[in-house]
């Protein structure tokens, strides 16, 4: 009677076209126990304290990246900044979860976690400070470009945990969407992949609760994000995304369910964009300050803070430590980018293909010309 | 950026320009909103759906209280997702409104390109006229903005290849809204492509005034010795560009397109054919770029009449380059300049 | 607190980022009851057995239908044709569930339900014969063209009845897809976007197992492929797709839920498709011989016979009036699509745009030519 | 539908055709399909992946029997969603990969144009060299098959228009197996464009025979009037239209571009200087299509050898008509012809 199924899963009730004894009632199909699950805060005590103390330190040298990026954008140092503001937690938590040789694909408001993987914060930035498209190089970090086009990495991310399982290697690949990310068919067709392949990856969403001025009501009917992890066949999971051991627990049991061969998870986390969608907008078109200062009452850091000072891992010479840190990357930052930086017109051609075609070898003869031209005017 | 515009010269062929009688200065972003809103009063079948085209008024604001005035049925935040934006309005044109997309920016439209391929471009064809599809895409395309990758796309090329669409393209504040309205008027579907770094510009503007209808090039300035033809982004640096010939002696026509879809064969070789020579201007890509229909039909129409092959002043063949870059890759006055130094004036004599 | 919250459906357990007391262990989050079922065969005995006896008749002209347009393909007078032979209980229960001003989104496998729709055969088959794209009027018989792209009409169904509903006219779009098409980013988008404008829209997915050849596990990892609905916040609903009463009232359930205004639903059909993909395809490149019989004994006639026989509501007449109805129609077949259509090559040009553009003028000119040139020829 | 070839004659420039040594005849599909086995014994970083390649051997057999030698992980029958295909075979490429994703016909490879535009073509670039994307985009094109709408798109000006990717199309049965390989060898993406109508014609086929690499033009047929300029589906179309002028008393050249990008232009210039006139055929859509690249670039550079314009004999501007009218609309023989008669002959007297 098998060949009659086209299911093949576990977890629908035993009804099958053709039974014999039609079932005349409407069966509840959901699998049960739920694959979707919201995740609390673990078991602080638990934790190693120095894991606790990580997360908390990186969460503050994140918050002051972010906030000197920013200014930097208002001084003109870089052409537009999409700050993670207020969703630290998630950056370095899917920082912090990956190893060495896995991979990371983040999303163009993703430079904390990048620079929280190690990248340099001058390299990390040269797309949004518009020197390069890429200033670090993805496979010695192993995180992918910036990516823009949303959710377009996460097909990415599947092929290359697809490529490394069938190479019999033990990497995982953590795909960094927004709520918005979610409504793109590359985000549905990659979900797809991923569980019809079995690949090792991890799709984390930030629900940071807008898509630049569209709120998630007005993005999705479903009652959660996580939700959608059913119509894959994969595990969901609901995590409050400013707690910052929650999202490292629930990314790490994600990690891990990949790397032994148990396929891609789903992770959304609530959370909350604090700044504005980029220094470009206007946040107040479309949303209110309670709103806003409710969430900045569920700060990340905040609640860090008081858990690990709670627990008597964090004190007062810890935080000054994390301080001084951040007040390091931030001067770092701001003499870095103080100047200008020298770039060759002639890399419009440098790497186009493998070798240049005879019409970039003309084109770049041409611009080479121009510019000999320019320098000869210049220098009378 | 410049984005400064010369009052309209009369054109070649067409009506005469007509003194505007309620003068006033708008941007073209300004000029656009005007052209929705007008369009949306006009007739209710006109519904506008995008991604923050609402309470936001679209990221460049071209949508700008619409929401507020029409309610958020005739002005829809839509979810974020291209192909979805586009196949709903078709099935609203299906169902007789007069859908106007906006996409986000010109790299963002190609997530809906299989529906505007296949459906949109194709669907009056498909029903021998049963099923018209009266859509307007707007997207914001072209650089010069400063914008990281992906927002400085010129991607007019994969709509002009497309038999079935309308491309449309003004330079022009007061194009921006007449063509505009014309386009969402228009029963067929029309990629009306706004030129990024022209939106802030501003000129005088009479929403009142005829403009050239679709279909139609408009001879922006008149000229003796070759002509510039170029359209939207261009067409500022082209005058430019002219401006600073005349210093040099030499008069340059500069005529604008306008549509690029249906082209303007009849103004186009007539201004040719009287001048002899002519360079294309465009800010896309060179190689299987717009510019390169425009030579090859002047040419094959206007050979005996060229003094010199019609030569093309374009963006590189390459992927744009980020904003610290993109000078040395959008054509300048003195790229054009270049070229029409090269129109083989010696051997005329 | 609920400015918290990124979530806006009921369903969810009261979980929030920034409760006060975190949940501390994984809570289930999938809604309950389920928004899932599986539908068996309906009590039968309530159903007004002259619809019975109407979906009867239809399922044995569809079926002849269907031979006889596999018949003209093997005769050459179709180019191609992609039959539901088995599929009859979806196609037929599809035409017979939507109301005068309902429209039907069909794909390039649906010519059945088009035609039951009450669309000429000939016309219905103009796209397939390869004579011109739509024989039939889409706006007079609402019915959309037959689509091709796959998945690309269903964001189509959604704007159409999304526009009805402004118009506040109570009408239904019904799309049909196959289970391959669920994989396309458009289903999802289509989905997502109907699920957030409450689009009085049905989705019937006729999960016939494969797409060409590729097997439904190898396109979802999926409990079912309704389960997808629940990524969308939409009910779900399996049914036995070779059961036309249930079909029947599934698809009638979701088309009332949807006109009073209850938003869409996904309806997934278990079917099998007896024949190959088209008559171009070599089925036994990827399926077995024992699989397509067993589907057979599942046959959608046979079981509505046998059901209608037992209920007493069928008798050998009604089986023999439908059948000489299924003669006249096939009958009708062959006589019309004997001769080879006149068709003007000059239409070329015709429908491209509103008004011919210059170009297209000057083509159409140069065709005329060029016919004019041959004809001459041929009166030599 | 024609699909008979003509032995291959010498290159102009390049090196001249060997004699094959173990010489056999093979269709263009069985070509392919040897060129896929080739590269995947060669090397097992090639991967093939597409919807229906694996049991069904791709719809046109193409990837026949490689799952059964390869097995289902070198040769993946994916799900159904072409930005997914595409996506995923990024992500795989950048793991060191090297995969050939299978498109089912032109129209099916729209919806993964956003992958292919904003990140396959970008990707190198994007990366200043760090992640080159080795993938081979195989899609099968174009009509003259009697294929129903969405199934003869002729597509290839979509892909020749943005930079960063190669666009190769095979006109004989040795290029496409020569073309194959060298695509899927090349570290940069090559969208490999199959003459679907040209798949069931056979020829003399030796794998080991040389063939020109990706970037060279070759004239298939000498001549002394004027060059026929062509490509992929248009080849035989173009060598039958020849063999109907040397009756009439024109002895016409054919040029077989196999490259759109990188082109030719060397060979192609120093053929079209020396005859003076030249026809570009193919039958896609003249407006915006690739044969608008070939005319500008022939004229800009070739203007004072030209005797007469570049002439261009396309597909009509519209949407690909059904089957039984599309004899109409691809060119022809005759239509050919009409065009070389254009080439205003009595101007050279
Ligand atoms: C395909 C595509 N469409 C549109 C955009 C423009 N855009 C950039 S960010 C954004 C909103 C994204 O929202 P979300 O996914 O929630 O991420 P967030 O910005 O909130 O982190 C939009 C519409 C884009 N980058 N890509
Ligand atoms: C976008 C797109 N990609 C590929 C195809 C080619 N194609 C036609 S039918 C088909 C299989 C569809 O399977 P399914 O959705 O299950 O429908 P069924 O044919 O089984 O009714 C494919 C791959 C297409 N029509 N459209
Ligand atoms: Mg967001
Ligand atoms: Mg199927």
């Amino acid at each position: 009677m098998t060949v009659l199924d086209h299911r093949h899963h576990a977890g629908v009730p035993g009804w099958l076209p053709g039974a014999t004894a039609p079932r005349t009632d409407p069966a509840p199909l959901l699998p049960d126990p739920s694959p979707v699950r919201a995740i609390g805060t673990p078991a602080l005590e638990k934790y190693d304290p120095a894991l606790l103390r990580e997360l908390y330190r990186r969460l503050v040298v994140g918050r002051r990246y972010n906030q000197q990026a920013t200014t930097l954008t208002k001084q003109g140092r870089l052409a537009v900044y999409p700050a993670s503001t207020g969703q630290e937690a998630c950056q370095v938590a899917a920082a912090l979860v990956l190893g060495e040789h896995d991979w990371l694909f983040p999303s163009y408001r993703d430079t904390l976690a990048v620079v929280s993987r190690g990248v340099d914060p001058l390299e990390a930035l040269t797309l949004l400070r518009g020197s390069a498209h890429t200033g670090y190089d993805p496979r010695a970090s192993r995180t992918a470009p910036l990516c823009t086009p949303l959710a377009t990495q996460a097909p990415h991310a599947v092929g290359l945990a697809h490529a490394a399982r069938l190479r019999g290697e033990p990497v995982v690949a953590l795909a960094m969407l927004g709520d918005g990310g979610t409504s793109e068919g590359d985000f549905h067709e990659a979900l797809n992949f991923a569980a019809v392949l079995d690949a090792p990856v991890v799709f984390l969403v930030q629900n940071n609760g807008y898509a630049i001025s569209v709120p998630l009501r007005a993005q999705s009917a479903a009652p959660s994000l996580a939700h959608k992890a059913v119509g894959y066949g994969m595990p969901g999971r609901l995590v409050d995304g400013n707690d910052a051991p929650a999202v490292h627990s629930v990314l790490t049991e994600a990690v891990e369910r990949a790397r032994a061969g148990g396929g891609p998870t789903l992770v959304e986390a609530l959370t909350y964009r604090i700044d504005a969608h980029t220094n470009a907008d206007d946040a107040t078109r479309y949303r209110t300050e309670p709103e806003v200062a409710a969430w900045r009452e569920h700060d990340p850091i905040l609640l860090m803070e008081r858990a690990l000072r709670g627990l008597g891992v964090l004190d007062d010479r810890l935080v000054r430590e994390a301080a001084d840190e951040a007040e390091a990357l931030a001067a770092r930052m701001r003499a870095e980018f103080h100047t200008d930086p020298e770039l060759d017109p002639m890399s419009l051609f440098a790497h186009v293909y493998a070798e240049p075609t005879p019409q970039l070898r003309e084109q770049a003869a041409q611009l080479a010309a121009e510019l000999a031209a320019e320098a000869e005017v210049a220098d009378r | 950026m410049s984005t400064a515009h010369p009052s309209p010269t009369p054109t070649l062929g067409g009506a005469s320009a007509r003194r505007p009688s309620d003068v006033r200065t708008a941007s073209m972003a300004q000029a656009l909103n005007s052209g929705l809103r007008d369009a949306m009063r006009e007739d209710p079948a006109v519904h506008v759906l995008g991604e923050d085209v609402g309470a936001l008024g679209g990221v460049f604001r071209i949508t700008d209280g619409l929401t507020a005035e029409f309610g958020p049925e005739r002005c829809l935040d839509t979810p974020l997702a291209e192909a979805g934006i586009l196949g709903t309005a078709i099935g609203m044109a299906m169902y007789g409104l007069r859908p106007v997309v906006e996409m986000q920016f010109d790299a963002f439209a190609y997530p809906a390109l299989e529906q505007l391929f296949s459906h949109v471009a194709k669907m009056r064809n498909r029903t021998a006229g049963r099923l018209p599809l009266p859509i307007t895409v707007r997207i914001p395309y072209g650089g010069g903005i400063g914008g990281v990758e992906h927002h400085s796309d010129a991607s007019e090329a994969y709509y002009t290849s497309t038999p079935g669409l309308h491309v449309v393209t003004p330079g022009t504040v007061a194009d921006a809204y007449g063509l505009l309205r014309a386009s969402i008027a228009s029963d067929d579907p029309v990629v009306f492509l706004e030129p990024k770094r022209l939106y802030w510009g501003k000129a005088e503007f009479d929403p009142d005034a005829p403009v050239e209808p679709i279909g139609r090039a408009v001879l922006r300035r008149t000229g003796t010795s070759a002509v510039l033809i170029t359209y939207g982004p261009s067409l500022p640096v082209c005058l430019a560009a002219a401006e600073a010939a005349q210093a040099e002696g030499r008069d340059l026509a500069v005529l604008d397109l306008r549509t690029l879809v249906p082209f303007d064969d009849e103004t186009v070789f007539r201004v040719v054919r009287s001048l002899g020579r002519a360079v294309v201007v465009h800010e896309a890509s060179g190689f299987g770029g717009t510019g390169a229909e425009i030579a090859a039909r002047v040419t094959e129409r206007c050979f005996h009449h060229l003094a010199a092959p019609v030569l093309r002043v374009t963006g590189f063949d390459v992927p744009y380059p980020p904003p610290m870059l993109e000078h040395h890759h959008l054509p300048g006055v003195d790229r054009i300049l270049d070229a029409v130094a090269r129109l083989q004036w010696e051997d005329r004599g």
